[in-house]
């Protein structure tokens, strides 16, 4: 490490051509999944606002599309998928788990109903 | 050593924001630090469930919520969230004009949200929720409150990050500042489409 | 850009600026015994005001203060510190770094503790200290008078701020930062232990962090979270608690293991038995950890469903727990047993933990901790594992690494004396209070009625007590008076992990090559089986090191500001301190800081003096 | 046969349970919660005894053994591991733990039972009761009472649902009867603990707790708030009184109805005693049906097995108490009579009063 290397000088040069690549498809997925995220907010929103549907099966329903989301969000806006991540996973799937408990504990066991 | 993988490439790293060890343990450090941010909000969700019905007499979810208003401020904060992916995509290209632009855009963007988020707020206060009214007006503003905060700071952040690095180019030094700004702020997102199931549609659905 | 920053002019701005990990452990272990003295103060009072029944030495709100205060210091302020102060020190030695990922967020996270701290314990002088326990259960916390509540709210969150970020500097070094060939298989399991400790606290801290501000929020700003008249629940405040509290004791806990599992194997002169076995066993309890919680709340109403499913999770913890107890036996089995102190402190600290480990499994009985709940059963079980555990564990840790740290061992003599008094002292003091919660004795009562025969057990409890204090100040004048054994600092205990490669106390960039790591005890590896050097892992060349900064205490004191606004609700001290904190946050994030480099002659010039 | 080790030896808990205070431990329990629930201690207890017994003896075996002997220079042999061991070491904890596991579940929801007919004829039926055949007669025909218990900084409140009435610090139930209790608070969380008769529940603000027990026997039990609660929290003490159902029934008759002397006494004395009763306690203390509800209820005082919760049942006593009620429990709501609200003779007059305020007939 004789050379020490300046870490503020701008970058030059081109992305190499696979990653130009890679780049130019990952724009494309993330518009598509951008368009598929705002329609399932969308979908959820609908089934809410208007009295089409029934609530027994709304609730559930937007459960569940606003988990799909969340998963999209990491997997694909923040790459939790790349390799490399499995540390990342790791945390953050136990920070949900351990938030889901939460959840259901207040929801649950704060002593109103005895289960 | 990583370190030497220097500016003086023919060609850009594949992934500027993780190419010196620096920028790696940024990466990983602030991706735990969400992981302690999920059950933060959690805890917040949980107590806003769990106190949601003691309206004690005060206005219900049902009698407030603006759920065209809230969806679009979902609508706003989504596309914020693209914003940000592209302007980390022209990062990688090595174009800092367009990563400052489209950045620029996720902050004018995060600052709309937060606008219509303070006339809510004034809206609900207006309409008789004050924040000691009941269990459920503290719990609803501690959440959302707790949410806007967040947008506010990320707002903060990126601005700083976009003046202080307005001339520089991409670095080896900032690309990974951006990059974890950037999943900041996608976790803020995260946490709003949580949120705008389980209180805005849940609470007048539900 | 680099900038030369080597060598400071004054010896206190040194420690000051300080980003070493070494020197930030060392001040988390100044601060940690801090706090650990003024936790002891507490419990003697404490124990004086219970030698006899009806006694009045302190009054009945003064003891409420100091169970409360002796709580949240040993627990936040004392034990938590003491171990980051070992986790600091060690870890980046033992996996062959030169620094923690995160040097500036390091000395970050030991200011806000120490501000935090300081800041708890400024309520004794201002009318009035917590007095609602350390678990502050509302409604009695959030409607408690006078500041003494805001302190501990204001206080643990500052510290509690601290401690997340030490965790996730551990978490990032550990995984990033490990020398050549240091997989996470071959990490000692004091590195292993703190590891998952680390991750307890990513997790646990947010709970406690939320349950602070509704605290706050109800107490200072109106919040109806827990007022039952405005449709609040006092229950959801003790979820909060525990998913954050019960975590916490495995924070403790867990590192302490680790350093018993780098204690025998040493004195025992044997690898350490079933190693993947206790790596496995150290995750599995860390993640019971977080699923038993509830077990604190058996008698609040949860319904017995919810008890059932609490009690059995808590009882399997005793599976990985025994699994690791058989382990230690067994790496002990067939060696060659030294008994020096930091072993005794290991080998006592085994049949002590073990008595709090059953009566833990006791207590995991939903429907006998009925009669369990909130007595001294209680208080002799969580003393017998922390103290037995915890605390053994920190002793332990002392003597066996001082050498490393300071450069001198410890008085082996005065070592016993300290270690047979305490351990006596200890079960004199709390084996007598599984009885006196059995025959009725509630806990946290500022007294006793006569005639209800407690009387003679807690005399007994409090000579115990006076016991383990006065073994104690055998502890610290040994540490003053053993200055001169510097002889055989370096490998003094024949070690086998890497920290023992280095000078003692070593240079300040610990490795001047970066080792390679060639298996798991890798020093004793190449001691039996190499040459007994390790091999390096890159020539000698300059060393990149950070710069010492001022900026972690600027932002730890502007908290501190802000959080005397909000105690007395002044508005613009409340500015005033996070525009401190924000500011020193800005100009952090703006003036770029890349550190400086050792060059290479340096380092020969060290290495020669060495 | 679920609780065959109530019957075996207990010589090491026996000796304790011989000190501490009659009935006030939990190692000397009466009825069968208590029951239930010290015998799944000391289940727990043999276990967790075998355990130490087995870590013990490797332990000692092991530190004799192999302990260094002057100079013994050897390198021991690295063991790895063994995974036959480890696989004995996991099974026989995970075998154990069920055994103790499968009663706790079971008792744990026995306990969290109210409903009576079950209940008794569970109970019987493990007991195998000495009649064998298990007639659904003898306990299970008596009715289960329900008292509601509020806790408050620093007194115990009852109230008796069946019967309409309130009374103060003492708890009186009928032996033999299945109690059932509801516990509720109106200011911080309690807890309601007698020890010899049933383990805790919580009094928590906004939720109802319930919990039964059952007296055998007469006497006097001790009860205590074991959730810190403020100051005095270690002298919020309460008794249950277990009478036999006869003289419950009187007592039930003297609360709902006090006798005339109470109202309007006929000792001069005590009918002094009355006006300043009147005029100073009975905004926050109820005789009967009137007066407030914010102190205990007096209308049985004379009976009171202490005054203040712990404080002996002396005339002296109560005369300190109600001067300088803070000196004796700090914190509490209720205020002191200085003698120049309450004179001297005033004092006497009023003790007099409130020792003769009796429900029950004097033996």
């Amino acid at each position: 490490m004789s050379e020490h290397v300046d870490p503020t000088a701008p970058l030059q040069g081109e992305p190499s051509k696979s990653t130009e690549r890679k780049l130019r498809k990952e724009a494309r997925v993330q518009i598509v999944s951008y368009f598929l995220m705002i329609f399932m907010t969308s979908l959820a929103f609908f089934s809410i606002a208007s009295d089409a549907v029934d609530s027994s099966f709304a609730i559930p329903f937007i459960v569940i599309v606003g988990a799909v989301q969340v998963v999209m969000q990491l997997y694909v806006f923040m790459h939790m998928g790349e390799k490399g991540t499995g540390w990342i996973n790791t945390m953050i799937w136990s920070g949900i788990l351990i938030a889901a408990l939460t959840v259901g504990a207040l929801m649950f066991l704060i002593g109103i109903v005895k289960y | 050593m990583a370190e030497q993988q220097a500016s003086t490439y023919e060609q850009l790293p594949p992934n500027p924001e993780t190419a010196t060890l620096d920028g790696r343990n940024k990466y990983l450090g602030f991706w735990f630090f969400l992981g302690g941010e999920t059950v933060l909000f959690g805890s917040l969700i949980g107590t806003y469930l769990g106190l949601r019905a003691g309206t004690a007499d005060g206005p219900g979810p049902a009698d407030l919520f603006h759920l065209d208003l809230v969806f679009i401020m979902t609508m706003i904060l989504l596309t914020s969230s693209l914003t940000s992916v592209m302007a980390i995509i022209n990062m990688k290209r090595g174009s800092h004009k367009k990563l400052l632009g489209w950045m620029w855009g996720t902050v004018i963007l995060g600052a709309a949200f937060l606008g219509f988020e303070i006339y809510e707020f004034y809206d609900y206060y207006q309409q008789g929720l004050g924040f000691g009214t009941s269990a459920f007006s503290s719990a609803f503003y501690a959440l959302v409150g707790t949410h806007g905060a967040h947008v506010l700071f990320g707002i903060l952040w990126i601005s700083t990050l976009l003046i202080r690095y307005r001339n520089s180019g991409i670095t080896l030094t900032n690309a990974p500042k951006f990059n974890t700004a950037v999943l900041y702020w996608h976790f803020i997102d995260v946490v709003w489409v949580f949120i705008f199931t389980v209180v805005y549609l849940l609470g007048i659905g539900g | 850009m680099s900038t030369a920053q080597t060598g400071s002019k004054n010896v206190i701005w040194d420690w000051l600026t300080t980003v070493d990990h070494k020197k930030i452990g060392i001040l988390y272990l100044a601060g940690g015994a801090f706090f650990f003295v003024l936790g002891g103060i507490e419990a003697i009072l404490m124990r004086i005001q219970l030698m006899f029944p009806e006694f009045t030495f302190l009054g009945a709100q003064t003891f409420n203060e100091l169970l409360t205060m002796h709580g949240t210091t040993m627990i936040f302020l004392a034990a938590m510190p003491l171990l980051f102060g070992f986790m600091n020190f060690i870890i980046p030695l033992q996996i062959g770094a030169r620094d923690v990922a995160f040097p500036f967020l390091n000395a970050l996270g030991f200011w806000l503790f120490l501000f935090g701290g300081l800041l708890l314990n400024v309520s004794w002088f201002t009318g009035g200290a917590p007095d609602a326990g350390w678990t502050a259960y509302v409604p009695l916390s959030s409607e408690s008078a006078g500041q003494g509540l805001d302190y501990y709210l204001l206080g643990l969150q500052v510290s509690g701020l601290g401690t997340l970020i030490g965790g996730i500097n551990f978490l990032v070094t550990v995984i990033n930062m490990r020398a050549p060939g240091m997989s996470m298989m071959r990490m000692p399991l004091f590195t292993w232990s703190s590891f998952v400790a680390s991750m307890l606290i990513l997790f646990a801290f947010p709970a406690l962090t939320i349950g602070l501000l509704l605290l706050m929020l109800e107490r200072l700003f109106g919040g109806q979270f827990f007022a039952v008249d405005f449709g609040g629940n006092v229950i959801i405040w003790q979820h909060l608690f525990w998913i954050f509290g019960h975590p916490e004791v495995y924070i403790l806990i867990l590192p302490a293991f680790g350093i018993f599992s780098e204690v025998i194997p040493t004195f025992a002169k044997k690898r350490l038995f079933g190693y993947s076995a206790m790596v496995f066993a150290t995750l599995i309890i860390g993640f019971l950890g977080f699923m038993v919680w509830a077990h604190h709340m058996f008698t609040v109403g949860m319904g017995p469903v919810a008890n059932a499913i609490f009690a059995v999770a808590t009882m399997a913890i005793a599976v990985p727990t025994g699994i690791k107890i058989f382990n230690w036996l067994l790496t002990l089995w067939g060696g060659r047993i030294r008994f020096t102190t930091a072993n005794l402190w290991a080998l006592g600290f085994i049949p002590s933990f073990v008595m709090g480990g059953v009566t833990g499994v006791m207590l995991a009985v939903s429907a006998a901790n009925y009669q369990f709940h909130d007595t001294y059963f209680v208080v002799a079980h969580f003393h017998y594992v922390i103290i037995g555990g915890v605390v053994f564990g920190l002793f332990a840790g002392a003597y066996f690494w001082w050498p490393k740290m300071f450069g001198y061992r410890l008085n082996e003599t005065m070592g016993k004396w300290f270690f047979w008094l305490f351990l006596i002292g200890f079960h004199l003091t709390f084996f007598v209070q599984h009885f006196l919660g059995l025959l009725g004795m509630q806990r946290r009562v500022a007294s006793y009625l006569e005639g209800q025969g407690f009387g003679d057990m807690n005399f007994v409890s409090t000579m115990g007590a006076f016991l383990m204090s006065i073994a104690f100040i055998i502890f610290l004048i040994s540490i003053f008076t053993s200055k001169k054994n510097t002889e055989n600092v370096n490998d003094p205990w024949d070690g086998r992990s890497l920290e023992w490669t280095t000078t003692s106390p070593p240079l300040h960039y610990n490795y001047p090559q970066t080792p390679l790591v060639r298996g798991l005890d890798a020093f004793w590896l190449e001691k039996y089986e190499g040459d007994g050097r390790m091999k390096a892992a890159e020539p000698l060349g300059d060393i990149h090191m950070p710069n010492p900064t001022i900026l972690p205490i600027v932002i730890s004191l502007g908290l501190t500001i802000a959080s005397f606004g909000f105690i007395y609700l002044v508005y613009w001290l409340i500015f005033v301190g996070l525009g401190i904190t924000f500011g020193a946050m800005f100009i952090r994030s703006v003036k770029e800081d890349h550190g400086h480099h050792i060059p290479v002659d340096e380092i020969k010039r060290d290495l020669e003096e060495g | 046969m679920k609780h065959f080790w109530r019957l075996l030896p207990l010589s090491f808990i026996l000796l304790l349970s011989g000190c501490g205070a009659e009935n006030m431990s939990a190692l000397n329990p009466q009825g069968p919660v208590a029951e239930m629930q010290f015998s799944l201690i000391a289940l727990s207890l043999y276990i967790m005894i075998f355990v130490l017994f087995v870590v013990f003896a490797i332990y000692i075996f092991v530190l004799i053994k192999f302990r260094e002997r002057p100079g013994d220079t050897h390198i021991p042999k690295q063991v790895h591991g063994n995974r036959t061991l480890e696989i004995v070491w996991t099974t026989i904890p995970i075998i154990l733990l069920l055994m103790l596991a499968v009663p706790n579940v079971m008792d744990t929801f026995t306990l969290a039972n109210t409903e009576i007919e079950q209940e008794e004829a569970e109970i019987e039926e493990e007991n195998g009761e000495e009649n064998g055949d298990d007639a659904p007669g003898s306990v299970s025909d008596q009715e289960a009472i329900t008292i509601e218990v509020n806790a408050h900084q620093f007194w115990w409140e009852f109230e008796y649902k069946d019967y309409e009435f309130t009374a103060g610090q003492d708890m009186y139930i009928p032996t033999d009867t299945q109690v059932n209790i509801e516990l509720i608070s109106d200011d911080v969380q309690h807890s309601f603990w007698v020890p010899a008769l049933a383990g805790k529940q919580d009094n928590v603000p906004g939720i109802t707790n319930e919990m039964w027990l059952e007296a055998p026997e007469e006497g006097v039990y001790n009860g205590k708030c074991a959730e810190l609660c403020g100051a005095s929290h270690w002298l919020m003490e309460f008794k249950v009184v277990a009478v036999d159902q006869g003289t419950f029934d009187d007592w039930v008759d003297g609360m709902t109805e006090p006798p005339e002397e109470s109202i309007e006494p006929t000792n001069e004395v005590a009918a002094d005693g009355r006006e300043v009763f009147e005029d100073s306690c009975i905004s926050c203390h109820a005789v009967g049906d009137e007066g407030g509800q914010q102190g205990p209820d007096l209308t049985n005082y004379g009976e009171r097995q202490v005054l203040a919760g712990y404080l002996d049942h002396e005339d002296e006593k109560l005369e300190a108490w109600l001067r300088d009620t803070e000196e004796y429990k700090p914190d509490n709501e209720m205020p002191s009579f200085s003698e120049d609200e309450i004179d001297d003779e005033e004092m006497d007059a009023l003790i007099e009063y409130m020792n003769s305020l009796k429900v029950l007939e004097e033996d």
